[in-house]
């Protein structure tokens, strides 16, 4: 397996072909922000948090899609960047009813913490506040519309990692929500596996366990690359 | 058939047409079919019996002949004449060709030595208005197929590819990527399974030239797709259509029935070693699927959600497979570079940008329609000469590149038409609608119309895209109900940034275009919503100040 | 053609409020109400919320007493899982809500009604706060800030969060305590017991100074509601419900908390946001009753503790049968904080505060849920309709100062039929009408900027609502 | 075309239509676009069982076939009106006034996007219809009206019993 | 500044809102000692100015929810140096916005009709009352904020931190801050 050399935010650094820019970084501690992207599931570019100047691409590229390359010249966190990466998360506060103090993940929800670490005290844009449903018909778990930033993570890891394919979305544009099968409550779902993988991965409260108060929710996705590893490699490690 | 019998066959025909005493074409594009030609052609054709004149009058329909805004429009071979405003009670006199008799008609008869025509250039639509669509020998008399079989018989792949870099094409969706550098790139991929698509998702509003092109002269462009195939190595194509385009899909599959069974399409084109088929791909109804790689999920079967580029389609497109996309006007400019070689192109236009341009003119302006200019043609040409310029008030804006696009004020009425200049003055060339708007346009109202056409048809996979023309409309909206403040403009520009820098496709890096282009041109328009809470245009309603308080 | 006098803006309860006098033909006040201009509309915007999240979002009713709406909200949320909480997870929230009485009262009375009654209600405005008690006695403002930080800290220490902690959930409570937490709060006890030695004995003869206020300024027969043990006595957790006269006779005792809605109802009015719970026997609007410390002490018997009973002793010889008096208020928070801290004792020399065995869990089980406890200011109940999936349907707040509006109504119409005189108004008058209020606690400050000087907006309104005069002190 | 088929015959007829489409396409998930233009030409819309059969046959998930369903507006997920008026609202159209078209339908009760609430009149909204020379261009009941006016939407309604 | 004392007039001002904010800046306990040695202390919930007076520093807790919220506002921000949402009803709407996702009218029926045993009149909007806007909105939509300071409620720390950092002329640090 052939290494590659490249810079990153200045430091020279190595990574493997076919390795992604955004894998290199975090390898190395540079922690480029993201929402869609989590380990061991396939990438879609969706959440644009991720963006990346590289010297020579006249676009700014999604670093969690754009493999290294020899003498790569990366730049993750340019004044630029930082400023687009800030009006994101502010489109997705405004988007929906994100009520973080009465959310169940509140004070580990990855969008409340993006927020945080981009200095988004208040939100520029108008609030939209749209009428959407919370689904609790399942006898585990819940999903609240109100939360959702529409990362995929959940529709991701039901297919590639369960293999059920429970979710998807519909719909389009601002209309866009997460179904459960045909679109039937979440309970009534004949493919659901309750295996709850889709709720570990969740980045906001939007997937989360029935029972939990304000606050009470915490996530794990550990075993994401548990069982990944175990799937590809016939290792069993943590 | 071989290219031979092909041969045989264009002068068959030809011969056989002139021995008809008249042919009467009868514009059957959308915009005639929308004012009655369907009567008319029906009218016509019941005079033709009443008459008995099956043996020597031929009635036809024909693709668009451009100035709709007069249709219906017959054009009478006899006479040489185009008449418009046509009604069914004038068949007899259409039929007869009398001189006498179309004396009712002569004020109906369209100037054809106008400017509208006479500055006009048509290669793309040479045929549109003069073949019937639906009839393959039409096609072939006038010299369809040729260029395919020449490429076959005396052309190699490379060469085909080299024709088509000289001629300096780009591509007529919009962004204008040169054509033959796309074309190399697919030829040089290993892989052998390689596909041609053509798209036809057509979908600025206010755009119908493609689908002029698609019902006016179908053959065209399955022969310039077929020429691809043979240039990069592909043995099969895609037209993806707009649902909304049912004649052109009529039309396109008729064609591609017939030319199968003449084997211009298929197994052993025209006897040579050379396959290739073309399948239809009906669209659903969204924009986005005209982004390359949301056309190809949607082909594939998916939800038509564009992917990040690189890998671009020509290394990894339909099912991962290198892919040649380009739109339909380019696909038809290539039989008659192919016949004609590249230099013959090359010498329309300008340096940059070679050849001509199709343009859907509609708005505020005389003749609304169809028109082909060489690229290069001022704005003025185009507007006051060919469309007869503005019907009552006065001229205010151009709008060209649909929401992609910008608004031209009036001071760049002479910068010429070309893919550089119009991005230099704030626009671009889109693919060739081009809207006139009057001192009863509003602006901001404008802006608002495209950031409701992009929040409408984001497909909702990207944040900025999605949720950015939410925010976007919103502000403008509440600017066209004198509900905005300054800070407003300044989010607009702050977002529009963030739309151009950070969207996953072009749907949404190049949404902002209009609102950009009108806040730099008619910034005044805003200050005048937002300071006076007034509209210029008198257009916008103004609502009182707060809507806070409950009713 | 009568007159309208209204006071605007009267500082403070649950955002704002206004009182309005009405005067007539004659010149002489008519009527005089009290209106709450704040209204937020948890009782809809909880509507397809899930149960569980219900003591988190109901807890944003109010700043100052949360943990009230915490529990109450969790309480009917145990209901709804059919479940019986754990006695060691009772005792955590036992706690918690003497933690927040305690916090609660000494913010009424330190930070807000102390300044007037220290420094004298014709001390300077600017002076008139917790920073001038400080300047005065800075021991006292301080044993004040330390109480309601005591209070603080229990809260923080068992429920994590001082303010809107969201520790309460259906079935039990998050976590205990812990041993350094029990050990820390039992440092406290000495200093705050002391604290409230200081502070009772500087109330009372304060009182015996104000004869004119304590007499005039809602003093009137009502009922008096509250939670009490099975047995009688003073209880803020769990019990029955219990209401006496003014002449102190028990007139309905056993009432079953879940069953409020039999024997109270609410009335809504045009002219205020916060509704006019009654007492339906008696009906709509003659069933006034009051809640809250003054209600609290009225009907129990004994407090169950020591020191806070030799207060209650006393305290109810202020009266025959019931004390009226709504002045009164101020010292029954101050015997209320004393118990609190007794009880606070208790708790924590119970090894149970320590256990883990905190939380029951269950599926839902009802479709309506009723919790109700003893908050700072007087009863609350949180009723909750649920549908199968656990969402929220509705809710029903009866909350404890609204179940006061009809006496705070009448305090105002008897103050200011006693101290205006609206052919001359002064600005005494009115502030004599809203400390009337200020009784009450309703909430915030109101309780305390009792008498004295108060800067206003007053508008003399005619029947029609036209202003015809406008009084502004700057 | 009618939401639910009036007589067993004409349903079997349809299903073995429908089942040569996708037997065209091999079963192919790919094709499912196609499959589901030809499901809505035969039934009118697509209801869930529908797409749930659509699913089974081309072996897709559930979830992802109405995914694309509902990505599409041409699918439509309920059943349509007995009348439909298109407003075009392409930029020629907008320039010429189609708002006013909208609101004489909105006038009526019948508001764009929606479907059979209303004297079984549906509204819709394109996105250019292609005939902006006509502008404003209206499509009622499948026929293109050329430079339509808000008396003209008013007639239909009349003719058709919404006031 | 104020002009006897020369030190800067520190506002608190209660919109739409559960004084939770208000009883976080209580909750500095013995450090408001410290902190009423460094500002004067004018109109709050706390002290005795009913008529908003010239402030250097307002604090404003609550969303704006009705006609009285909006003039008040108003006023505060004309009599205001540098205007702070505090908490995150100010800056966000939070809690208090969710009333948004229902009709108003919905909103008054549930508590004045449906939970009512006696209904002689709804509230809203008459003489005395104010109205409810139809969207309760951030303090920010509605005028111009200097500064943000985001939690339910911000804490303790946070609020001190933030207060002395204005006070001793630097900009507030934003690295602490956090919804919810």
């Amino acid at each position: 397996m052939s290494v590659k050399t490249l810079e990153i935010d200045g430091r020279m650094l190595t990574g493997r072909t076919g390795e992604t820019v955004f894998a290199v970084a975090w390898d190395h501690g540079i922690q480029i922000p993201r929402l869609c992207h989590v380990g061991g599931l396939s990438d879609v570019g969706a959440c644009r948090l991720c963006l990346v100047e590289i010297e020579g691409r006249k676009r700014l590229q999604a670093s969690c899609l754009t493999l290294i390359e020899e003498g790569m010249v990366v730049k993750t966190a340019t004044p630029k960047l930082k400023s687009h990466r800030k009006l994101i998360v502010e489109l997705l506060l405004a988007e929906r009813n994100h009520v973080c103090s009465v959310c169940v993940m509140n004070g580990e929800c990855e969008l409340q913490d993006l927020a945080a670490s981009h200095g988004v005290d208040h939100v520029r844009l108008r609030y939209q506040f749209p009428s959407l449903p919370v689904d609790t018909s399942h006898e585990r778990f819940g999903i609240d519309h109100n939360r959702c930033i529409l990362c995929t993570r959940c529709v991701r890891v039901c297919d590639e990692v369960e293999g059920a394919h429970t979710w998807d979305v519909c719909g389009r544009g601002t209309a866009s929500h997460i179904i459960s099968d045909l679109g039937e409550p979440w309970g009534e779902s004949d493919t659901c596996t309750s295996c709850g993988k889709c709720v570990q991965v969740c980045p906001t409260g939007a997937l989360f366990s029935k029972g939990k108060t304000v606050a009470e929710m915490r996530k794990d996705r550990g075993f994401l690359k548990y069982i990944v590893t175990a799937r590809e490699k016939k290792q069993w490690i943590g | 058939m071989t290219f031979e019998e092909l041969c045989g066959k264009q002068t068959e025909e030809v011969e056989r047409q002139q021995a008809l005493k008249n042919r009467i074409m009868c514009c059957t594009a959308a915009g005639c079919l929308s004012c009655g030609a369907d009567g008319l052609r029906q009218a016509i054709s019941a005079e033709i019996a009443a008459q008995g004149r099956q043996a020597d009058v031929e009635l036809c329909g024909s693709g668009c002949m451009g100035m709709c805004s007069r249709g219906p429009l017959v054009l009478s071979a006899a006479c040489n004449r185009l008449y418009g405003n046509v009604a069914p009670a004038d068949a007899a006199a259409l039929v007869s060709a009398d001189p006498a008799a179309t004396e009712t008609l002569a004020d109906r008869a369209i100037d054809l030595d106008s400017p509208f025509f006479s500055k006009q250039t048509r290669i793309v639509l040479a045929n549109s208005g003069h073949v019937d669509p639906e009839k393959l020998a039409d096609y072939i008399a006038a010299g369809g197929y040729q260029s395919l079989g020449k490429a076959l018989t005396a052309m190699s792949p490379r060469d085909v590819v080299e024709e088509v870099k000289k001629s300096g094409l780009r591509g007529r969706g919009g962004a204008g990527y040169p054509t033959g550098l796309k074309w190399e790139l697919v030829m040089k991929q290993i892989p052998q399974v390689k596909y041609v698509v053509c798209n036809a998702d057509e979908g600025d509003p206010g755009a119908f030239m493609d689908r002029s092109v698609l019902e006016g002269d179908p053959h065209r462009v399955l022969e310039g797709m077929a020429i691809a195939g043979f240039a990069v190595g592909a043995q099969q194509g895609f037209i993806y259509v707009r649902g909304e385009y049912g004649l052109a899909i009529q039309r396109l599959q008729t064609a591609i029935k017939q030319a199968e069974r003449e084997h211009l399409l298929g197994a052993r084109i025209l006897d040579s070693g050379f396959q290739f088929r073309i399948d239809l791909r009906v669209g659903a109804g969204a924009f986005v699927c005209g982004e390359e790689t949301a056309l190809i999920a949607s082909i594939e079967g998916k939800r038509g959600e564009p992917r990040q580029r690189p890998p671009y389609p020509p290394e990894s497109g339909l099912w991962g497979a290198p892919t040649l996309i380009n739109n339909v006007e380019t696909f038809a400019n290539i039989p008659p570079i192919v016949q004609n070689g590249g230099d013959w192109f090359a010498s329309v236009g300008t340096a940059s940008s070679k050849g001509t341009k199709v343009f859907a003119l509609a708005g505020k302006i005389v003749n609304t329609g169809l028109i082909e200019v060489p690229m290069g043609t001022t704005l003025r040409t185009i507007l006051f000469d060919i469309g007869g310029g503005i019907p009552e008030g006065k001229f205010k804006a151009a709008q060209t590149g649909g929401p992609s696009g910008g608004c031209i004020p009036e001071q760049f009425l002479d910068t010429p038409v070309d893919y550089e200049s119009l991005v230099t003055i704030g626009s671009i060339m889109g693919s060739g609608g081009l809207i006139v708007m009057d001192d009863k346009s509003c602006m901001v109202d404008v802006a608002r119309f495209f950031m409701e056409f992009c929040m409408d048809e984001s497909c909702g996979k990207c944040i900025p895209c999605r949720a950015g023309t939410v925010q976007m409309h919103d502000i403008l909206h509440r600017m066209t109900r004198g509900d905005a403040t300054e800070d407003d403009i300044e989010m607009l520009e702050t977002l529009s940034g963030l739309l151009r820098e950070t969207s996953l496709c072009g749907l949404g890096q190049t949404a902002p275009n209009p609102v950009m282009s009108t806040l730099k041109y008619f910034r005044d328009e805003y200050e005048a919503h937002i300071r006076e809470r007034r509209c210029p245009a008198g257009l916008c309603q103004m609502e009182s100040q707060l809507e806070e308080a409950m009713a | 053609m009568g007159e309208r006098i209204v006071i605007h803006p009267v500082t403070r309860i649950e955002g704002h409020a206004k009182i309005s006098i009405n005067v007539d033909d004659a010149g002489e006040v008519s009527s005089a109400q009290f209106h709450v201009t704040e209204f937020r509309g948890f009782e809809k915007l909880c509507e397809g919320r899930p149960f569980y999240e219900m003591p988190g979002l109901m807890s944003r009713v109010c700043g100052i007493c949360p943990v009230s709406h915490v529990l109450a909200s969790s309480k009917a949320g145990d209901r709804l899982l059919g479940v019986e909480v754990p006695s060691a997870a009772v005792k955590q929230r036992r706690l918690v809500n003497y933690a927040q009485l305690l916090q609660s009262h000494a913010l009424s009375f330190f930070h807000l009604s102390a300044p007037d009654l220290l420094l004298g209600m014709d001390s300077a405005p600017e002076k008139r706060n917790i920073f001038g008690v400080l300047e005065r006695d800075p021991d006292f403002a301080r044993r004040g800030i330390r109480l309601r930080q005591f209070g603080q800290r229990i809260i923080e220490l068992a429920g994590g969060k001082r303010i809107h902690p969201a520790w309460g959930v259906p079935g039990g409570v998050l976590h205990s305590i812990g041993a350094a937490g029990r050990d820390e709060i039992l440092t406290w006890i000495p200093e705050a017991l002391e604290s409230m030695d200081v502070a009772i004995s500087r109330l009372k003869p304060l009182l015996d100074s104000l004869p004119q206020e304590i007499e005039n300024m809602g003093n009137f027969p009502t009922l008096f509601l509250a939670t009490v043990t099975p047995e009688g006595d003073l209880e803020y957790y769990d019990g029955v419900i219990r209401i006496v006269d003014a002449e102190g006779n028990t007139v309905a005792d056993g009432l079953d908390p879940m069953r409020y809605a039999t024997f109270l109802g609410e009335a809504s009015e045009e002219w205020s946001y916060v509704k006019f719970p009654y007492y339906k026997p008696l009906g709509y609007p003659g069933g006034k009753y009051r809640v809250g410390p003054l209600a609290r002490l009225n009907v129990a018997r004994s407090a169950g503790t020591p020191r806070a009973d030799r207060e209650m002793r006393e305290f109810k010889q202020r009266s025959q049968g019931a004390v009226c008096q709504s002045f009164h208020y101020h010292l029954a928070r101050l015997i209320e904080m004393l118990h609190s801290i007794e009880r606070i004792q208790e708790l924590m020399e119970d090894p149970e505060i320590l256990s883990e065995h905190i939380r029951a869990k269950a599926m839902l089980n009802r479709l309506e849920g009723i919790g109700s406890c003893e908050a700072p200011r007087g009863t609350l109940f949180h009723h909750y309709h649920v549908d199968s999936d656990g969402l929220m349907k509705k809710a029903n707040l009866l909350i404890a100062t609204a179940q006061n509006n009809l006496a705070m109504n009448m305090a105002v119409e008897q103050t200011a039929r006693r101290f205006v005189t609206p052919r001359s108004i002064e600005e005494g008058m009115l502030n004599r009408v809203e400390a009337a209020i200020r009784c009450f606690d309703p909430c915030l400050s109101c309780s305390t900027h009792a008498i004295g000087q108060m800067p206003l907006i007053i508008e003399l309104r005619n029947h029609a609502g036209d202003l015809l005069h406008r009084l502004e002190r700057s | 075309m009618t939401a639910s088929p009036p007589a067993a015959t004409v349903k079997d007829n349809r299903e073995k239509l429908l089942e040569r489409a996708m037997s065209r396409y091999q079963y192919s998930g790919d094709a499912l676009i196609e499959v589901l233009h030809t499901a809505q030409e035969l039934y009118g819309f697509l209801p869930p069982a529908l797409l749930k059969t659509i699913a089974h046959k081309l072996r897709l998930p559930a979830s992802r076939v109405l995914g694309v369903a509902s990505f599409y507006h041409f699918f439509s997920l309920q059943p349509k009106a007995a009348h439909t008026f298109v407003v075009c609202l392409g930029t020629a159209c907008y320039v010429a006034g189609a708002l006013g078209l909208v609101e004489a339908l909105d006038r009526s009760g019948a508001k764009p996007g929606s479907s059979g609430a209303k004297n079984d009149v549906s509204v819709q909204t394109a996105r250019c219809i292609g005939a902006c020379g006509l502008a404003p261009a209206l499509i009622y009941d499948g026929v293109v009206h050329a430079r339509a006016t808000p008396q003209l939407i008013k007639a239909e309604l009349e003719r058709i019993g919404v006031k | 500044m104020d002009r006897v004392t020369g030190k800067p007039r520190l506002a608190t001002v209660w919109l739409g809102g559960c004084s939770g904010c208000h009883m976080s800046f209580l909750d500095l306990d013995e450090r408001l000692i410290d902190l009423a040695g460094r500002v004067e202390f004018c109109a709050s919930p706390l002290t005795d100015y009913k008529d908003f007076p010239e402030a250097d520093i307002t604090l404003v807790e609550g969303a704006v929810a009705n006609t009285d919220h909006l003039s008040h506002i108003r006023t505060v921000r004309e009599r205001t140096r540098t205007l702070i949402s505090f908490g995150d009803c100010a800056v966000t709407g939070n809690v208090t916005a969710l009333r948004n996702l229902f009709k108003i009218e919905d909103v008054l029926d549930r508590a004045y009709r449906e939970n009512s045993t006696v209904v002689i009149g709804i509230p809203c909007g008459n003489g005395v009352l104010p109205r409810l806007l139809a969207r309760v909105r951030p303090v920010h939509e509605v005028v111009k904020v200097d500064h943000y300071l985001p939690g339910c409620p911000p804490s303790a720390d946070t609020i001190h931190a933030f207060l002395m950092d204005l006070l001793d002329g630097r900009a507030p640090s934003t690295s602490e801050l956090r919804f919810g």
